[in-house]
């Protein structure tokens, strides 16, 4: 009697049912934990109020509303600051700078980091060494330290800060890029590409970068918090770009002298600023878990 | 600006002997210098006292007195000067004071190469005619007349050196205290003259000066009591001294004054009717309420308040902005847009930039403050606004800092061509009866007042803090912090 | 019958939370000296099932019921400290990866000695050593202090299985458990572990439970086999009735899926795969795949009955499965006019090295059209070198390798595109060989993207079409390579070779990471493609019996260099070369293990 | 899946370590040749007249004149560098242009203070952060995990001078009065001889530094702890302690030593903000004030001295992290 010829069985598991991004699965699973959503919350508060604020703010960010340094002046919610202006209002007003500060030199970082790190991965040969020699000079300077002397050089301004931020974050992003990237490469899909001659760009860009996204995701939650840090931290120094405008970092270092008679100057911009870090921190938290469990179940399967 | 309500304990404390006194004070870095007649930071002022002496000095009121180690400073002639020292006045090491030390002190001012900061002011001393009459008198011939000597070998960083004195030397001056230790950018300690000429003083066996970069770190230094006094406290910081028990704060109402620097040749300066504009722009008050905390006095676009000469008699300025709408408007100028450039130089400077600029937005002109850590680099004195800063001088010797052709820092390229003014300074200097000179004086600071660069909002008091257990701070019109660091910490002692 | 010295009764196992169950009623039970094996395919529950008799269960899972007498003691009901003093004393455990299992950060020295420490084994220090020495010698590994030495990434995975065993037996426990200790060694390995387990066990009464996915090797070691399929006990008989008298479609299947080292014949594999926990039917879980199933399979899962004394089963067709055995077709037809044609690829004289060392040495051999041949060797000799050579995956080689009379350029970009489309790779891992961030289509049309040959619209038909090709459905096109088994990831990796209709097939043990079930349907697959699509093959593989089912023609390799090439029939009844005879001895084969079972 | 025996054996290793950590410090060499020509390079772009920058609002132009003579800025930039470089071999940095000493002498001390903070800080915060680190791993997704994930989160969240005011504000000045506020380092005088002092700053390192490295040794902890051959070390019997302190700790402090260097490396970029608000003589002050002197030979040796540290750093973390990873080893 006759054998029956295989044919493939209609039982479908469910995770086969369901056909989703790998990615987009990621921030999905990622979401679905308490703190990615807090980390969220915080992170849309505070772009919130860097974006609503200047239209909310009762005042204008340089108008004079009573004497200097007073916690408590009628139509002023959280006092004046050290030159009588409305702590609150400057506060509304002060948000988007140092965001849009912190977004592009994150980004720029980003950018360059990954693309470094995934050239570095994938030519595994001298150029590898070459590239990662080089990165590993500009991590030798402390982010602020470089930031620093590059804005005594030329000036603080925007670009300057955002050109200094940005380089001293990419290696530290190309180093995770690569780290991430190493064990992709190796991997016999790249060499499936390699066999068809698909071109190199292509590769790294449709082959090995999306496998390494969730490090990156996870990196550059970290990398902003680092830069919105740094940038608070020169503003401190007394390095900030255009004085007079309303500006978290600038506030704090305007403020920070008359901290014990009125906090409010800087306590406002910190918190916001904390806040920030902690939120964008959170998120990359969860992702990072999320990616743990969803990078441990494909390797068990 | 109030003054009273701080005054330090009344001199009626007899003063006692001994105790390490330490001083912070604001700024300093690694180029801190010791230099019995130069200084390049703050902290090099107190160090500078402490060691060295001038010849007059000025009294809390701002008037020139011999209590210096001159016994007589007159004027024979226009053109002619007569110095004479005080006996048995010794140097740190033993040397007495002689006309000879004088001499080479002098001769060292003017050498141009030691870019030393009296320099200017000294111009009209002819280096190679100075005669040494006897043991304690020198005969200064001039190059030309010049009334104002005097006010200038009262300026605190002429002070007399030893013949032989190099600023790499051993630090040897006149003054109650020797150098002990420098550390550029942090301290410097200085210990008790024991044959100080002016008997029983000074009080302190040490006294130690050191450089604070963060004003808030130098307060809580006070707060914690690591140190006795401070300079500068921070305005916001007053009511947090006043507030903490066993410290004071000192405000002394000398004469320093920010001034916005317009440069007359520079466009849009170089026509009157823009910087008239500007003048009615500012409005001083907000201006003293916002950058002092109320902490100085209205000024009226002039410096030198305390010379017995000047012109308080001209009208004060306030703001008019329909008047400067209209200026602008005449100039051609409306909705202009001007950058103005500043930095941290002093207190106040980005601050008086920034509120400056908020009053300007009102007559439509958009000023862009740049705040440039670089500031006294090149474009120094290229810029045509920019913010600086000035301590207290009398007029004639200030014009000659800043205010003439040959001034080393004339930010505001003054006078215009064709101007007198020169000519008036000459006459002036020359002028020995001092009510003729006044009256020339007024005409030039009428001048200035009407055409000249500068706005000058307020004069700054100079607010100091200390430990109240420190006895002998007065309130004074002086040029230095804290009554010019109890002269030197000569005058000031522990309770 | 003796006592047993260990008996699981009505285990179950579910995943912590969910209450899904991953191991469902499971009782057996192993006398002293015993090897009891347990066979089932990938994900049956083998593992778990291995680690609670350990009174263990992964992070995740947990022991919900059942107990696991050891002697007189419920290891289940034991507290964590005296659990932790059962475990390596009295039942001990080899695990599934050896390379992984022991710490890289220790000496195997220190690894071996802290488990006699932590049991007291031994009064002093010599008596350790001296033990650690006798235990190197029962497991055929040196004995010196200098090999104790050793860093684990030091030592072949044969060594490193063999401490594995070692640690095992270190304090001569009652009961041992090995988890599939052999996978991923190449046979002659295998064979000496095999042997180890079987001196130890029965020279010191050990109770062994072998846990293998291996019908064939369990067959030569075990006394009795249990057969799990989706976390049941299925079928538990003696070795020899399993093989000769099975009596559950699934055990048949699998027996007809394992090749056969004398006489080849085509595979018959078990269309679709097990259920995962929480996906198993209410009723018998092996009914949506059995050729068997009744409709009242539906309902419930039949119980465990026993037929012949020793002999039990979960079927209710028992009897009738026991008559209808599946029988075997015939021999795979040899195609003898393979010399008239030009062959498709030609080496000569190939020599391949990885920056120094030589790995391939003066490699010669043929291809015609519609020809395959396999390449044999154990893990090391060169095989996939060999293959990567050809594809222009590894440049480092000389000699000539021409493909249709025109010789190729050493790396695959160098070569024109009418070449990279004629030559296709499929990879060893089917996890590592499609990139997880991608579409099946995605992954499948790529090649056309890349050659361009086809017009964008018909992209998505073709692919259909491939995935047709390769008996999977167009639904799955818009899936992630992890939502696939891996049977139908390997049939992916095909689909994409395939989609360029090439004229070689270059094929690097595609089946060695699947179960056997999986594996027959694969070797089904492509001897049906290579028949019909005239193919040309290179079927790369270390598992000698495969061989017979798919090839005309066998290489057999062994340290980089071709010690025998032939005709299969010829290379695997009558061998020439030393090394192809002691391959040939150590291949465990279900020929062998009837024989043990019938002895 | 199958791991092939590796090339290299028993002998071959020790000589593996020594050629590995001698390539490293070739390497590293390298990188201070770059990092010294950034460094010069970068320095030489610092725009406008040092000697303006030097004298401040005090410069005349003769005293101008009078400096810039004395610096002969004005010899060819090549001739400039060898002199540096070559200098710089010899231990000489060159001659402050601000403070019209040698370097060495102006940072001499202010070294020795920054790298105790420093070493102060290190000692407290790694094995703290990795003690924490390990016990959060170990307690994962239990209250103490959770309330380690967030107060380190926090912490990282504020930057070092907030940290560094709230301290002050609670120890010093305004609620407390018990710790001194600023840190006052008589010239000649070294650190430790009042270590109150020291407390304050310490502490904000402290506060900035462990929560990085505690989050990166939970992660290689959990990583670990996952593992099989902790599995096996359980299931082999081991008592608890054993299975974490031999089997599970050094395994996972592997990929933590480099985070903790770049982390320490990270510290003397903080010090800056820390000795600031602290007053601290370090070379954390001396950079700002050399930065805005333009104090090119301060500012070149300093940079110097950072890469340097950051070389040396990750020198050590490399070999720390060999000696724990033995299979490292013959990758080499
Ligand atoms: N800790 C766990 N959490 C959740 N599911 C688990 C866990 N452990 C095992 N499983 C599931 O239980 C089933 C059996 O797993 P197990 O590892 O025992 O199978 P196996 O027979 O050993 O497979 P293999 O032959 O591949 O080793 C699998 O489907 C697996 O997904
Ligand atoms: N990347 C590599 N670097 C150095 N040597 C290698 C590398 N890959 C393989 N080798 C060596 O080359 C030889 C052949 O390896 P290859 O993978 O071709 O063997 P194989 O027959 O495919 O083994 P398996 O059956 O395990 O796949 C082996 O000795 C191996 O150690
Ligand atoms: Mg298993
Ligand atoms: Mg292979």
């Amino acid at each position: 009697m006759s054998v029956v010829t295989p044919v493939v069985s209609p039982v479908l598991t469910p995770e086969v049912m369901s056909s989703r991004r790998p990615t987009g699965a990621l921030l999905r699973s990622a979401l679905g934990l308490r703190r990615t959503q807090i980390g969220f919350g915080l992170v849309l508060l505070i772009v919130a109020i860097a974006f609503i604020g200047p239209l909310v703010a009762p005042h204008g960010a340089n108008d004079f509303v009573g004497t200097p340094n007073t916690p408590s002046v009628p139509g002023a919610l959280f006092g004046t600051d050290h030159i009588g202006q409305d702590v609150w209002s400057r506060f509304l007003h002060g948000g988007l700078t140092i965001l849009a500060l912190a977004a592009a030199a994150t980004g720029l970082g980003l950018t360059l980091g990954v693309a470094v790190g995934l050239v570095a991965a994938y030519s595994r040969n001298v150029l590898d060494d070459v590239l990662m020699r080089i990165m590993d000079v500009i991590l030798a300077f402390p982010q602020i330290m470089l930031a620093l002397v590059a804005i005594a050089t030329v000036g603080p301004n925007p670009a300057t800060i955002i050109l200094a931020v940005g380089l001293t974050t990419m290696p530290r992003v190309a180093r995770v890029t690569r780290g991430a990237a190493q064990p992709v490469v190796e991997r016999d899909f790249v060499a499936a590409a390699e066999a068809i001659g698909v071109p190199r760009f292509r590769i790294l860009l449709s082959e090995i970068f999306p496998n390494v996204l969730s490090p990156l995701l996870v990196e550059g939650s970290l990398r902003l918090t680092y830069a919105i840090g740094v940038i608070a931290a020169l503003a401190f120094l007394g390095f900030t770009t255009n004085p007079g405008s309303a500006d978290w970092g600038l506030m704090i270092q305007e403020n920070y002298i008359a901290l014990t008679v009125q906090p409010w100057g800087v306590v406002l911009p910190v918190a916001a600023i904390a806040l920030l870090t902690v939120g964008t921190g959170l998120v990359g938290d969860g992702i990072a878990r999320a990616a743990a469990g969803i990078d441990r179940s494909r390797g068990a399967a | 600006g109030t003054s009273s309500s701080t005054t330090g304990p009344s001199a009626a404390a007899s003063p006692k002997r001994g105790g390490s006194f330490r001083l912070g004070v604001t700024g300093g870095g690694a180029n801190d210098i010791i230099d019995g007649q130069n200084i390049v930071t703050k902290p090099d002022q107190a160090r500078l006292v402490a060691g060295f002496e001038t010849l007059l000095e000025y009294d809390e009121d701002y008037k020139l007195q011999t209590t210096g180690l001159a016994e007589s400073v007159t004027q024979d002639a226009p053109d002619q000067w007569t110095i004479r020292v005080k006996q048995g006045i010794t140097f740190h090491d033993g040397k007495t004071l002689s006309a000879d030390d004088v001499i080479y002190s002098l001769r060292r001012i003017l050498t141009g190469s030691e870019g030393l900061f009296g320099n200017a002011g000294l111009m009209s001393v002819d280096p190679n005619n100075m005669t040494k009459m006897d043991d304690r008198t020198v005969r200064l011939k001039l190059k030309q007349a010049d009334s104002t000597i005097a006010d200038q070998l009262g300026q605190y960083y002429n002070g007399v050196v030893p013949v032989g004195y190099t600023r790499s030397g051993p630090q040897n001056g006149t003054g109650p205290y020797k150098v002990q230790s420098f550390n550029k950018g942090q301290q410097s300690v200085h210990v008790r003259n024991a044959n100080y000429w002016r008997s029983g003083q000074p009080y302190f066996d040490q006294v130690t000066v050191i450089d604070f970069p963060d004003p808030s770190a130098q307060v809580n230094a006070l707060l914690s009591g690591q140190i006795d006094a401070m300079t500068d406290i921070p305005f916001a910081q007053i009511t947090v001294v006043k507030a903490h028990g066993g410290l004071a704060v000192l405000e002394g109402n000398g004469a320093g004054w920010l001034p916005l620097c317009m440069a007359i040749d520079m466009p849009p300066f170089d026509n009157n009717d823009v910087r008239q504009a500007f003048r009615l722009i500012a409005d001083r008050n907000a201006l003293l309420q916002q950058v002092l905390s109320g902490h100085g006095r209205v000024a009226n676009d002039l410096y030198s308040p305390f010379d017995p000469a000047f012109d308080s008699s001209l009208p004060q300025r306030h703001q008019d902005i329909a008047q400067a709408k209209a200026l602008l408007k005449k100039a051609g100028r409306e909705n202009m847009v001007v950058d103005l450039h500043t930095t941290d130089g002093a207190a106040g400077m980005v601050d008086s930039a920034n509120v400056f600029a908020t009053q300007a937005a009102a007559a439509g002109v958009t000023i862009n403050v740049h705040n440039d850590p670089n500031y006294y680099g090149d474009q120094y004195l290229k810029l045509a606004f920019s913010v600086d800063f000035w301590g207290t001088r009398n007029y004639l010797p200030q014009v000659a800092n800043g205010s003439l052709p040959t001034a080393p820092y004339n930010e505001c390229h003054w006078p215009p061509k064709g101007s007198n003014y020169v000519s008036l300074y000459q006459q002036a200097l020359a002028e020995v009866d001092t009510g003729k000179r006044a009256d020339i004086i007024h005409q030039m600071q009428k001048l200035e007042y009407d055409q000249g660069g500068y706005i000058i909002p307020f004069f700054n008091n100079l607010v100091d803090a200390y430990n109240t257990k420190v006895q002998g701070f007065r309130v004074s019109k002086a040029t230095l912090n804290l009554d010019s660091f109890g002269h030197g910490f000569r005058t000031i002692w522990f309770a | 019958m003796v006592k047993p010295a260990i008996v699981v009764d009505r285990l179950h196992i579910a995943i912590r939370g969910s209450g899904l169950e991953i191991v469902n009623d499971l009782s057996f039970a192993i006398a002293p000296g015993e090897v009891l094996g347990l066979v089932g395919e990938s994900g049956s529950g083998k593992t778990t099932v291995g680690l609670a008799l350990l009174g263990h269960a992964r992070r995740g899972a947990e022991i919900v019921g059942g107990s696991v007498r050891i002697g007189d003691i419920d290891v289940l009901e034991l507290d964590s400290a005296a659990r932790t003093r059962l475990r390596g004393r009295v039942i001990s455990y080899v695990p599934q990866d050896p390379a992984s299992a022991l710490n890289p950060a220790l000496r195997i020295g220190t690894q071996l000695r802290e488990v006699l420490e932590a049991h007291g084994f031994g009064k002093s220090g010599d008596e350790r050593r001296a033990r650690i020495a006798e235990m190197m010698r029962e497991v055929a590994l040196p004995d010196t202090a200098r090999f104790l030495r050793n860093y684990p990434h030091e030592l072949s995975g044969g060594q490193q299985q063999r401490i594995g065993l070692a640690i095992a037996f270190a304090c001569r426990p009652r009961v041992i458990v090995l988890d599939e200790p052999t996978t991923g060694l190449d046979v002659t390995t295998q064979a000496h572990v095999l042997d180890t387990v079987r001196e130890l066990a029965s020279t010191h009464g050990v109770a062994a439970l072998y846990v293998s996915h291996d019908l064939a090797v369990v067959g030569t070691l075990a006394s009795r086999v249990a057969v799990m399929y989706a976390g049941r006990i299925i079928e538990l008989g003696p070795a020899s009735e399993m093989f000769s008298a099975s009596s559950h479609p699934y055990t048949q299947r699998l027996i007809v899926a394992i090749p056969h080292l004398t006489g080849g014949r085509e595979l018959v594999g078990i269309a679709g795969h097990a259920p995962s926990p929480g996906r198993r039917p209410p009723g018998c879980a092996f009914e949506p795949r059995c050729t068997f199933a009744l409709p009242e399979c539906r309902e419930a899962m039949p119980a465990l009955r026993s037929i012949g004394q020793v002999h039990d089963v979960r079927c209710v067709r028992a009897e009738d499965v026991l008559h209808h055995a599946p029988t075997r077709s015939g021999e795979v037809p040899h195609d003898a006019d393979r010399r008239v044609v030009q062959p498709v690829l030609a080496l000569q004289g190939v020599h391949a090295a990885y920056r120094r060392t030589t790995v391939l040495h003066d490699i010669n051999f043929e291809i015609a059209p519609h020809e395959c041949l396999a390449l044999v060797g154990e893990s090391g000799s060169g095989k996939t070198t060999l293959a990567r050579s050809i594809a222009g995956l590894h440049s480092d080689r000389w000699g000539a390798i021409t493909f249709q009379g025109t010789p190729l350029q050493k790396v695959a970009r160098a070569r024109p595109r009418e070449v990279r489309r004629s030559i296709q790779y499929v990879f060893q891992n089917p996890y590592g060989s499609l990139n997880p961030r991608r579409t099946i289509r995605q992954i499948v049309s790529q090649p056309l993207e890349v050659f361009g040959s086809v017009k964008k619209g018909q992209i998505d038909e073709r692919v259909a079409a491939m995935l047709q090709r390769v008996s999977l459905t167009a639904a799955y096109a818009d899936r992630f390579p992890d939502q696939l088994s891996g049977g139908e990831r390997q049939r992916v990796a095909i689909a994409r070779a395939l989609i360029c209709d090439p004229s070689i097939l270059i094929c690097d043990e595609v089946t060695s990471a699947l179960d056997v079930s999986v594996q027959a349907a694969i070797v089904e697959l492509l001897h049906g493609l290579q028949r019909d699509l005239g193919l040309a093959m290179l079927f790369v593989t270390h598992n000698l019996p495969l061989v017979r089912s798919i090839a005309q023609r066998v290489a057999v390799m062994s340290r980089g260099r071709i010690v025998e090439l032939g005709g299969v029939a010829q290379v695997l009844e009558t061998p020439r070369d030393a090394y192809t005879l002691r391959l040939l001895a150590d291949t465990p084969s279900l020929e062998a293990a009837l024989e043990t079972a019938a002895s | 899946m199958l791991d092939r025996p590796g090339a290299a054996t028993g002998p071959a290793r020790t000589g593996g370590i020594r050629m590995f950590i001698l390539r490293r410090i070739l390497q590293g060499l390298l990188v201070l040749v770059l990092v010294s020509i950034v460094v010069f390079a970068a320095t030489q772009a610092l725009p406008g007249d040092p000697a303006r920058a030097i004298l401040g609002r005090t410069a005349t132009p003769a005293s101008l004149a009078a400096l810039r003579e004395q610096l002969h800025l004005n010899r060819p930039v090549l001739d400039q560098y060898v002199t540096w470089a070559t200098g710089l071999l010899h231990g000489d940095a060159g001659t402050s242009l601000a403070a019209q000493e040698p370097v060495a002498k102006l940072l001499g001390d202010r070294f020795i203070n920054t790298a105790f903070l420093l070493l102060c800080s290190g000692l407290i915060s790694i094995p703290l952060s990795i003690l924490i680190g390990a016990y959060a791993a170990l307690w994962r997704d239990r209250p103490f995990d959770v309330a380690t994930s967030l107060i380190t989160l926090v912490f990282a969240a504020l930057p070092e001078f907030v940290v560094g005011v709230a301290l002050v504000v609670l120890f010093a000045t305004t609620v407390f009065h018990f710790l001194p506020a600023i840190t006052l380092i008589p010239p000649g005088g070294r650190p430790w001889e009042q270590p109150i002092a020291l407390i304050l700053p310490t502490l904000t390192l402290v506060l900035a530094v462990t929560p990085y490295v505690v989050r990166i040794m939970r992660a290689s902890m959990v990583e670990v702890l996952e593992s099989d051959y902790v599995e096996m070390a359980r299931l082999k019997g081991l008592p608890e302690r054993l299975v974490l302190r031999r089997h599970a700790l050094p395994n996972a402090l592997g990929p933590t030593f480099q985070v903790i260097a770049i982390n320490l490396a990270y510290l003397a970029g903080g010090v800056i903000v820390v000795e600031y608000i602290f007053n601290y003589a370090g070379i954390g002050g001396a950079l700002r004030d050399a930065v805005a002197n333009r104090d090119i030979p301060v500012v070149q040796a300093l940079a110097m001295s950072i890469a340097g540290l950051y070389v040396i750093l990750n020198l050590l973390a490399d070999i720390a992290t060999i000696l724990v990873t033995p299979r490292l080893r013959t990758r080499l």
